[in-house]
């Protein structure tokens, strides 16, 4: 009967043995003091028990080198344990260089995913074997969190703001992906599947149903939402021009200096007058609500992506977007 | 609680000085000290509640327990401040990780 | 009814045991009282690193003129309230009356102003939720949120700290009409001590929220 | 034998005719209503605790019958998530923050000071209705509907997302917290002022010191969490951000606030239970309590390092990683003092004389469920393991071996060991030995189980959940079951003690306390003469102490 009790989870990542051998570390050593205590507290119940009613035992004085001796060593033991950790949580918090990049946003009660290829999944990822893979993560309501046991990886997912989350897969398989932040009615059912494949059969499989990448989707948005009429190459363009931007640092009207990221960027397309860049007037208007926050990765990832001379060319006749504020102050002014 | 001479005087001579130092802070509010705005706002506020508190409720010439009382206090409120503040300014620190919302240095807070 | 033989509670063996006992009692009392304020501080101070912008620009929204008419009113009612328990502690107790009369009454003066200044803000459109407009912010260039943010915390410290003031008020009326009717004693005045205690201490945190309030950016 | 640690405590004859004490001394609904006696104010609060104990109880029973089938559909999903969440609020803020010291606290420390009540009695009164009026709330609100953001309220679900009664039970929990206030300040100021001639601060028992470290942390930590909830509050009733994002403020910010009352809430329940045990072992074992200045001294370590910690709730949410580095080496230092004061309870076994009555068998029932959970802390504390075992089972399993295999156990401990002092009864030795082994064994059974789930991945607040994790959950419920009838018994045979238990002499344990040295029950007073206090607790040989 017990066989049929599964008592350890399986290892998938890299990252799950290095957990695993840390884990059985702690165990060896915390055992070892818990089988301490015990056999001490039966040891002395049984040995010093109660012979006779009027039994009056003489005191014990305390010694200072016994209550530093097992004050030190466990303290030492729990350095360890703290050294070791720490290695291990920097190397989670840390992606390495080449790295693969996909997209998650969680909802309430959903994970979407999508692909740098373009492919887009529901509550489950795709992803090759032996393949550092980095997560860009935002939630579009409340907190959720990113639960892959196999992987021995966790990491919360936060409205506003990117979180990250990497793993190599070791083995190829189907394993549970949890939803582990309380977020709502169906937090049990936001449960996905993490699909670990060969190369091969990963390539077949990004060879399916691509809808365009996301930068080839945010090209369009791009397009769509009319970005070029400032943001372009004129002279007299009432936007900073997007080429090769990513990474710079780039110096905002107040005097500050802040470096182009991903939340920067976002933040500038829903909050456009939060950091406007020197010598720009603060005209942008918020596209708050007018893109969800995928399409806002997918903007993100085509500005990542343009190079000299890519801004797609102004579509003629087309109003240029404007500030509400703006609109109505001229309404306003006689 | 012992009586001192010329306590009247003393409580007189306080207010004086706390009257003082309320026209130095709105005064002070109005002249631009960069990145020393805030820290010399709150030194002049301290400062008045150190006299109100030494003074007016009589922890100069108190027990040491009321002492030990106000700085524990002091102690676990600047916990909560420093302990909460650290993420906030190393929260970007790099790890590698996509870099969080907040950009601002520590230096941006006093400006 | 003027009692000589000054109250010893059942539980007490001497005055001064009781006498010590209550004020301690209220010193603790403060430390809860200092954290609940410090977890504002905390939020005030979190979101002040994050938008500094914000936060300076509606602090000058702020009246100022009220904020610091309502400092010296305060300070000034600290300073009878000393003179209360310094005339509880010598026994005069007309001037002991006459003192705490007036410590209540300079709380309810400074109620009084932060009413107008509460309407003030009202009127110019500072209260978030009634009356506010995102568009005259935008204008000015920041975010109109985190301009809410800032007054909501403005309104907790003042509201509670109104609310603590209105306690306060009624406490000391409390203890000026005991005594009048001629309860203390310089033997017996520990109330007095006690209800002081609390009077500076709402006091000292109106000290610091004026620079944090009124003054977080710079006024020309 | 009997020892008198108090010299000129006349030991009061107990005479034929029917002696007054706290309990006969008035009658009528009144006279317990609006009592001052710190004696009966602790009843009030053991009835309205009990209650409490039973309906939190009693909303975790549909969860575990919920979770014998992984795809269970005893309860809808809603459901489901409003009755942990009662479990979770009125067990937290109205079982056991409030337990041992209101109940056991009360009782005991004016006695144990040699003192005649608490330093303001009327406030004690105060703050059971306070109390009540918390209770009144969170009622309430499970009566109109419940609540489903578990007890933690996490913004911006609590604020945002949620639909149901946030603002009563946070109104709830923040009352609850002002009556724990109340108590503390009053247990504080009591060991400061109110103490017996003669009974220094190193002669006090290690329960009081237990209590002054929680009441600090009380003082401190409950304000903190009371202006978070009024946070809250305003948030979410006038959508004006504090901490959600999409207002433009910081969900994190809510969680360092909460957590930094509520992780030192874990100390205000433990500490108490440490205080307890501490009190329990020297008396059955009839040897000075081992390293009495280190027991002393830890409680204080607790409550400072106990608040230096909280961010290893956070190790996953996105805080800085530097930050979670700090905090996690504070959380192994927290775990030094408590170490400290596992191996001084065993080592006060040692050349003592051990028996085995009720009391004993839920402080051995403690030591080694606590030894569990603190060790089971190891692995939350270290980063690289809480990264995998964040937020899932394991988590649910070491909090439940520290807060029910720790807490509860020396709470029922406690209420035995006193319960002769409190009611002047004894109650049946046979049936509290069963429950004592019922709950030990319901306890192992019910919570061992969930550290292995946890570790193989299912995560808390899961309604239904993968097929894999079934025998773990079956063997769960299994186990509470045998937990329920191990609580349900002790109502049974304390009640009938009171009509049925032989009574009770002064000191039926051959204790040392002061407590001790009054009748059961003691007269409203406490004591017939102020006791004298001329040497060291836990004296119970007269021989001077020796060295190993």
């Amino acid at each position: 009967m017990f066989a049929q009790i599964p008592l350890l989870p399986e290892q998938a990542s890299t990252h799950a043995s290095a957990v695993d051998s840390l884990l059985t570390f702690i165990v060896t050593v915390c055992g070892f003091f818990a089988v301490l205590i015990g056999v001490l507290l039966v040891t002395f119940a049984i040995r010093y028990r109660r012979r006779t009613a009027n039994d009056l035992p003489k005191p014990v004085a305390s010694s200072l080198k016994l209550e530093l001796t097992w004050s030190l060593i466990p303290l030492a033991f729990m350095m360890v344990f703290f050294v070791w950790g720490v290695q291990l949580y920097f190397s989670w918090a840390r992606p390495p260089d080449d790295v693969m990049e996909v997209h998650v946003v969680g909802r309430q009660w959903m994970w979407k995913m999508q692909h740098m290829g373009g492919q887009r999944e529901i509550n489950q990822l795709h992803v090759p074997v032996g393949r550092a893979v980095k997560l860009s993560m935002i939630s579009e309501d409340v907190i959720h969190s990113f639960f892959v046991p196999a992987f021995r990886v966790h990491m919360d997912v936060l409205p506003g703001r990117y979180t990250t989350l990497w793993f190599q897969a070791t083995k190829p398989g189907r394993y549970h992906l949890f939803c582990s932040q309380y977020c709502g009615t169906n937090h049990a059912k936001m449960i996905g599947e993490v699909i670990v494949m060969e190369r091969d059969e990963y390539q077949t499989w990004l060879s399916q149903g691509v809808d365009g990448s996301p930068a080839s989707e945010g090209r369009k948005l791009f397009m769509k939402l009319q970005c070029s009429t400032c943001h372009n190459s004129d002279s007299s363009a009432r936007g900073p021009l997007l080429e090769g931007i990513f990474q710079n640092n780039v110096t905002l009207e107040n005097g500050a200096t802040v470096r182009i990221d991903e939340t920067y960027l976002r933040e500038s397309i829903l909050y456009p007058d939060a950091k406007v860049v020197a010598g720009f007037k603060p005209i942008m208007p918020s596209y708050l609500g007018q893109v969800n926050e995928e399409e806002v990765l997918q903007l993100i990832s085509f500005i990542k992506s343009l190079q000299h001379g890519q801004t797609p060319p102004r579509t003629e006749n087309a109003d240029p977007p404007l500030n509400p504020v703006l609109e109505k102050k001229k309404g306003k002014s006689p | 609680m012992a009586e001192h001479q010329g306590q009247v005087r003393t409580y007189g001579v306080i207010f004086v000085v706390l009257i003082a130092l309320t026209g130095l802070t709105v005064w002070l509010g109005s002249i631009d000290l960069g990145e020393w705005h805030t820290p010399v706002g709150l030194a002049v506020a301290a400062t008045k509640a150190v006299l109100i508190v030494l003074f007016f409720m009589h922890m100069l010439h108190g027990p040491r327990l009321t002492w030990a009382i106000a700085g524990t206090t002091l102690l676990f409120l600047a916990i909560l401040l420093l302990l909460t503040l650290t993420d906030y300014l190393s929260r970007d620190w790099p790890t590698g990780r996509v870099r969080g919302e907040m950009e601002t240095s520590s230096a941006q807070f006093f400006l | 009814m003027d009692t000589k033989s000054p109250p010893l509670a059942h539980h007490f063996a001497t005055l001064k045991q009781q006498h010590e006992t209550a004020t301690l009692g209220m010193w603790m009392f403060l430390v809860t009282e200092l954290m609940l304020f410090g977890g504002l501080f905390l939020a005030y101070t979190v979101y002040r690193v994050r938008n500094p912008a914000e936060f300076a620009i509606a602090s000058k929204h702020l009246n100022i003129w009220f904020g610091g008419i309502n400092t010296v009113v305060l300070l000034t009612s600290s300073l009878t309230m000393a003179l209360g328990v310094y005339w509880a502690q010598t026994g005069k107790r007309n001037l002991l009356t006459v003192g705490l009369v007036l410590t209540a009454l300079l709380g309810v003066t400074f109620l009084v102003i932060k009413g107008f200044e509460y309407y003030g803000d009202y009127v110019e459109n500072l209260m978030p939720g009634l009356a506010f407009d995102d568009a005259e912010w935008h204008e000015l260039g920041v975010r109109p949120e985190r301009v809410k943010m800032f007054l909501i915390i403005y309104y907790m410290m003042t509201g509670i700290h109104a609310l603590h003031l209105i306690i306060g008020i009624a406490i000391i009326g409390l203890l000026a009409f005991w005594a009048h009717r001629g309860h203390y004693t310089p033997a017996y005045y520990y109330p007095i001590e006690v209800g002081g205690l609390y009077w500076h201490f709402v006091d000292v945190i109106w000290v610091f929220l004026l620079p944090l309030l009124y003054l977080a950016g710079v006024r020309h | 034998m009997s020892t008198v640690i108090a010299e000129p405590s006349s030991r009061p004859a107990e005479p034929a005719s029917k002696p007054v004490n706290y309990l006969n001394v008035q009658f009528g609904v009144r006279s317990w209503l609006l009592t001052t006696d710190h004696k009966r104010i602790a009843i009030l609060y053991l009835i309205s605790i009990t209650v409490m104990f039973f309906l939190g109880s009693l909303a975790i029973v549909p969860v575990r019958l919920q979770l014998l089938k992984p795809d269970n559909d005893l309860l809808d999903a809603d459901t489901y998530n409003k009755m942990f969440t009662m479990h979770g609020v009125v067990m937290v803020f109205f079982f056991i923050i409030p337990g041992i010291p209101a109940v056991l606290g009360n009782f005991l420390l004016p006695m144990m000071l040699g003192a005649k009540d608490l330093a303001f009695p009327k406030l004690n009164l105060l703050s059971w209705y306070v109390y009540l009026l918390g209770g009144a709330f969170s009622l309430y609100a499970m009566i109109a509907g419940g609540v489903d953001t578990g007890w933690t309220f996490y913004t911006p679900y609590s604020t945002r997302s949620s639909h149901t009664n946030v603002i009563p039970v946070g109104l709830g929990a923040f009352t609850a917290g002002f009556s724990s206030i109340l108590t503390g300040l009053n247990f504080l100021v009591t060991t400061h002022k109110m103490r017996a001639p003669g009974l220094t601060w190193f002669r006090l028992p290690l329960f009081v010191w237990a209590m002054y470290a929680t009441s600090i942390i009380i003082l401190l930590g409950t304000p903190v969490v009371a202006v978070t909830i009024l946070m809250l509050a305003i948030e979410r009733i006038f959508q004006v951000g504090v901490f959600d994002p999409a207002l433009g403020g910081d969900p994190l910010l809510f969680q360092h606030l909460f957590w930094f009352y509520s992780h030192p809430a874990v100390y205000i329940m433990i500490l108490p239970a440490m205080g307890v045990v501490t009190e329990i072992v020297p008396c059955f074992s009839r040897k000075n309590i081992y390293g009495y200045k280190f027991i002393a001294f830890s409680s204080l370590a607790i409550a400072l390092l106990g608040f230096l910690v909280w961010g290893h709730h956070m190790f996953v949410s996105g805080q800085s990683v530097y930050l979670g580095m700090i905090f996690s080496i504070l959380s192994f230092l927290v775990a030094v003092p408590s170490a400290i004061k596992v191996f001084n309870w065993t080592a006060t076994l040692y050349k003592g004389s051990v028996s085995f009555e009720t009391p004993m068998l839920f402080a051995f029932g403690f030591i080694g469920l606590f030894t569990i959970g603190g060790l089971t802390g190891m692995f939350l504390a270290t980063l690289g393991t809480d990264v995998h075992l964040h937020d899932t089972y394991f988590v649910i399993a070491h909090f439940h071996f520290i807060m029910v295999g720790g807490v509860v156990m020396a709470y029922m401990g406690g209420l035995h060991f006193w319960w002769p002092k409190m009611t002047g009864r004894m109650y049946s030795e046979f049936w509290g030995r069963i429950a004592a082994m019922l709950i030990f064994i319901g306890f192992i059974l019910t919570f061992l189980p969930q550290f292995v789930v946890g570790h193989l991945g299912m995560p808390r607040r899961y309604f239904q959940y993968a097929p894999e994790f079934q025998v773990h959950n079956v063997m769960s419920t299994a186990g509470a079951s045998i937990l329920g009838v191990g609580y349900f018994l002790p109502l049974i045979y304390l009640i009938g003690s009171l009509a049925y238990g032989p009574k009770a002499s002064s000191n039926p344990w051959k204790a040392t306390g002061l407590e001790w040295q009054t009748p059961s029950p003691p007269p409203t007073e406490n004591f017939p003469v102020t006791p004298v206090v001329t040497r060291e607790p836990y004296r119970y040989s007269e021989e001077v102490p020796v060295g190993y």
